[in-house]
């Protein structure tokens, strides 16, 4: 079992007060906190072995080079991948999904269908919205039952995916219901019809095993700042095969091979799809996360994740007024946990909870179609990580319980 | 500040029963506006007759800082003339962007005053504009001829 | 005056020894080092202040919210735009370059001509030819004269700009033959065929005094690891007008207004070019090292690049078998200073110089048409700062000379 | 290990007179390499007699360790059989990523052994292979069946 009162001596953030109260961190799911090494192996890497990379072949530069791959190699051991070049660093989980959806959109054409599902993150959405306009494919969406799973009878009955699916991406954990979704089934199933796989593992990744090989993705989104690493990073992870076929994505810097006014070849993956000076440093502190991450065990963080995401259904989901979306047991389940309270809007909810030092997050959370296939405009949603305590939980649902109060048995000057 | 005092009485009276909430006609605009972070929206109309505000109705679902800022909004600006309603427009802005260090003028903003509490929240200022950026916006597009304002960005 | 002893004191990694002689890093073009106090800001903010922003609006999404738009107002300020929603935050100075050749590249068609030049970076020149592949458009180029500037009589003879031109882009300052390009003649002569301005400032900005509205620009891309800040950050500027025009780029996460599953509307800018958790902790990084240039003033920098370059032509210059690429007077000139040595190949020459702690770049420099041009396959580059001093020129210069002896005069096993 | 140490006078020589330099016929396939973070370039033929190579010409330009492993390899692999022209590849590249730590076997590697101490330069081990891996390809694209090699990525 893991110890989250040891772990947070690693995080000095936690030791904050907000508004007179010990902070109570729970928009994890938002972005992570960061371990004290982790931004240690940054600050020590820009004092004292800060270039450039690939193109500096100074000492310095082998240095940041050697620094750089090495996380590579660090973060494709991480996700099982056969090799670190196919691993693809990218600024965050959304370029990730961009590049996929612009590389792939250039094989579309009218005609063509492109899949998700009506619980995306935006970031799983819109690229794949753009990518439709521009080529004149279609995109289709898997609907949700009523427990806030996948509806894979309804897609099934409609023949969602079929010989004109070229694409499907689907989150692998829901970032509102915290629903987990059935990934490998929905792979065999793409590629049946010869569909490529693609993976939003934002939610995913930081809190369970991941092997990309299992999980039966062709490219697989996730991002450093959810998995106690720096802002600035994501990756794509990508078959390799599948890779060397896709054209470049942005273009510039060190992703060709040989450039000439009137045309250019490019380099191999990764190294294609990474123009630019890639985020050096940023890759340091994402290896070093990975460290922490495997030291304490990943296995360990899931069964953690599931106790608090338990508590904090059942706390929450006893209080008068409170009705939480997605599935109300800790089965097939991540650790977002949202929820509406009668009379009190989320917006107004966030703010009530950090006067008692409680963060959580109000809004629609980047998955506004998904709220309004709810009929709900917004939400309020906690969501820990492997530093947050049963304590923490009781506080949440204490302050929720205070908040429903506070709006609920006001009388008004005019009453 | 604490957020009792931000969430004044008067906030969450105009809250629970939103003044001139609903749409309706005649009106010579309509806008839809969105808080994009949290999806606070508002769809709102205006009618001008001559120099003056002759309604304002809307449909709005948000927080309480938004509905009720809008609700307060309507009470102040209808039947108000355009030009001094931007000159409230401009002083309620004043205020919200002053992080708590403007002391408003009780006597034009009345229940508007409330939301003073409010400018020491950055987060929650977005909320409180929504519905009078929707007016500002909506009187533009009913082709009347606004003032400059002091602050404006362009 | 500025006085590099003194702001050395600022970089921990200019008291390096590399291979048992002091650190001469002179591959400031190519990545800057960074001072303590960025490093320390970004520490802060991770482990004070860290939380998504935006979207996060309690106490600790505010803070961090408050940082990252501060850093844009900073940023906004050091280039005189006229408001910080002309900034938007980039992962580097390419991403930047392909957000405006994707976003203009969906105005330009068959017939539609875009003018770089044969002295762009990479990162100025592929942008730019994947945008006509996709469109249609014709890629057309100003031609350098034998100086090493750009070659303007020759451009006026063959009408290089008229009015199928829609975009010029242009560096503002050459990575490798360090001219400074006559930006406000060519914007005008752009502008009055109605075609757009794109400045490559990635070499300009650092290093002198910018105001975009005298530069004539349209857009403008700049990175923040050259000037002192952290790597993982760019930004593209943009006249808010011509912003407000462009379609959107990369989609996801708060680039948004309206999300349905059919069809999104997007957010103004530079929200709507921002997809994803944006660089955050990067945008405190930098608003750091502007805070820290500022704080030694622009114009003492240049001066100082002045004196570093003339110093470097002057001691290079006079060295057997060494010539120089680019401007041989500090006229219209900026940093970078880029050489060939007879009989040393800049591969072998930066090892040698490595082995005595100089660190210089060797390569085409991400720029090899221009190469081409010069029919050299690659040259050597070293490249200063504000914190470069003329005890570290000599310490170059010597070095060369002593590489040139190395393979020079040496004898050999059969000989 | 100093610079002096890794520019072996070996490859100076071998810098200097390129052996077997010049593009020549007969060949049976030709493919051209680059290392495009520095820029180092070969057009490389092979003609292939049997289960011989028979010829390998080239036309280079780069760093005196790009140059001289190519020109090193020619020596190398010009008349001696495919399978173990690779297994050559395989012992060359092996102490090239060994990072100083291989014991080279010099009655195999020959000449090739004054690499030795590149391989404690990782960004030189590139150069080192640059000739290599393009003679590698170009058999593959002669149409000659070639072994699996210990180490070999896919
Ligand atoms: C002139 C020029 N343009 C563009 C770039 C690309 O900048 P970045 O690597 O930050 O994308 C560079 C530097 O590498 C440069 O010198
Ligand atoms: C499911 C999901 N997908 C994508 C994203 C986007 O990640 P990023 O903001 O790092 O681009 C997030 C988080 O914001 C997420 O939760």
């Amino acid at each position: 079992m893991l110890n989250p009162a040891a772990i947070r001596g690693d995080f000095p953030i936690l030791d904050r007060e907000v508004n007179g109260h010990p902070l109570v961190y729970l928009d994890s799911a938002n972005t992570s906190q960061k371990p004290r090494e982790v931004v240690e192996a940054m600050e020590a890497h820009y004092l004292r072995h800060n270039a450039n990379v690939a193109r500096a072949m100074h000492t310095l530069g082998a240095e940041a080079t050697e620094a750089f791959e090495g996380a590579r190699v660090k973060i494709g051991d991480f996700i099982q991948a056969r090799s670190s070049d196919e691993v693809i660093f990218t600024k965050n989980a959304s370029e990730a999904l961009n590049l996929a959806a612009y590389t792939l959109g250039r094989r579309l054409g009218p005609g063509d269908e492109v899949v998700i599902s009506v619980m995306e993150h935006h970031s799983n959405l819109v690229p794949w919205q753009l990518a439709c306009e521009a080529s004149g494919a279609t995109l289709r969406w898997f609907d949700i039952t009523e427990d806030g799973r996948l509806d894979l009878e309804s897609a099934q009955r409609d023949g969602l995916i079929n010989e004109r699916t070229k694409v499907v991406s689907l989150a692998w954990v829901s970032n509102v219901l915290g629903t987990i979704n059935p990934i490998r089934t929905v792979a065999d199933w793409a590629h049946s019809v010869g569909a490529v796989m693609v993976v939003d593992g934002s939610q995913g990744v930081p809190q369970r095993d991941t092997d990309v090989n299992a999980l039966g993705a062709d490219l697989l989104a996730f991002t450093a700042h959810k998995l106690c690493g720096p802002t600035g990073i994501g990756v794509l992870w990508g078959r390799y095969e599948l890779l060397a076929e896709l054209p470049p994505f942005l273009g510039g810097g060190e992703m060709i091979e040989v450039v000439r006014m009137e045309n250019s070849t490019y380099a191999p993956p990764p190294h294609r799809f990474e123009a630019g000076t890639p985020p050096i440093a940023q890759a340091v502190g994402m290896g070093a996360a990975i460290d922490y991450l495997n030291r304490i065990g990943m296995e360990e963080i899931a069964a953690h994740e599931s106790d608090i995401t338990a508590r904090i259904l059942s706390g929450l989901g006893a209080l008068p007024g409170v009705h939480i979306l997605g599935p109300c047991e800790v089965v097939d389940r991540g650790g977002a946990v949202s929820f509406t309270v009668d009379g009190v809007h989320p917006h107004d909810l966030m703010q009530l909870l950090d006067s008692r030092g409680v963060a959580v997050r109000g809004g629609h959370h980047c998955a506004a179609p998904l709220h309004r296939r709810l009929r709900v405009q917004s939400s309020s949603r906690a969501s820990g990580y492997l530093y947050t305590t049963p304590e923490e939980v009781n506080a949440l649902v204490e302050a929720v319980a205070w908040s429903y109060d506070f709006f609920n048995s006001r009388t008004g000057r005019k009453s | 500040m604490s957020v009792e005092q931000m969430y004044q009485d008067i906030i969450i009276d105009h809250y629970r029963e939103k003044h001139h909430s609903g749409l309706r006609t005649p009106f010579g605009a309509e806008v839809h506006h969105v808080n994009p972070s949290c999806g606070d929206e508002v769809t709102l109309r205006v009618a001008v007759d001559g120099d003056t505000i002759s309604d304002v109705s809307y449909d709005a679902e948000g927080c309480a800082i938004s509905q009720a800022a809008t609700s307060v909004m309507c009470d102040l600006v209808i039947g108000r003339d355009v030009a001094d309603s931007m000159a409230l427009f401009a002083e309620f802005r004043e205020m919200m962007e002053g992080q708590g260090e403007v002391v408003p003028d009780e006597d034009r903003l009345e229940d508007a005053i409330a939301f003073a509490g409010v400018a020491q929240f950055p987060a929650r200022v977005k909320c409180a504009m929504l519905g009078w950026s929707a007016l500002r916006d909506a009187l533009v597009r009913s082709g009347v001829e606004l003032p400059r304002l002091p602050d404006d960005k362009e």
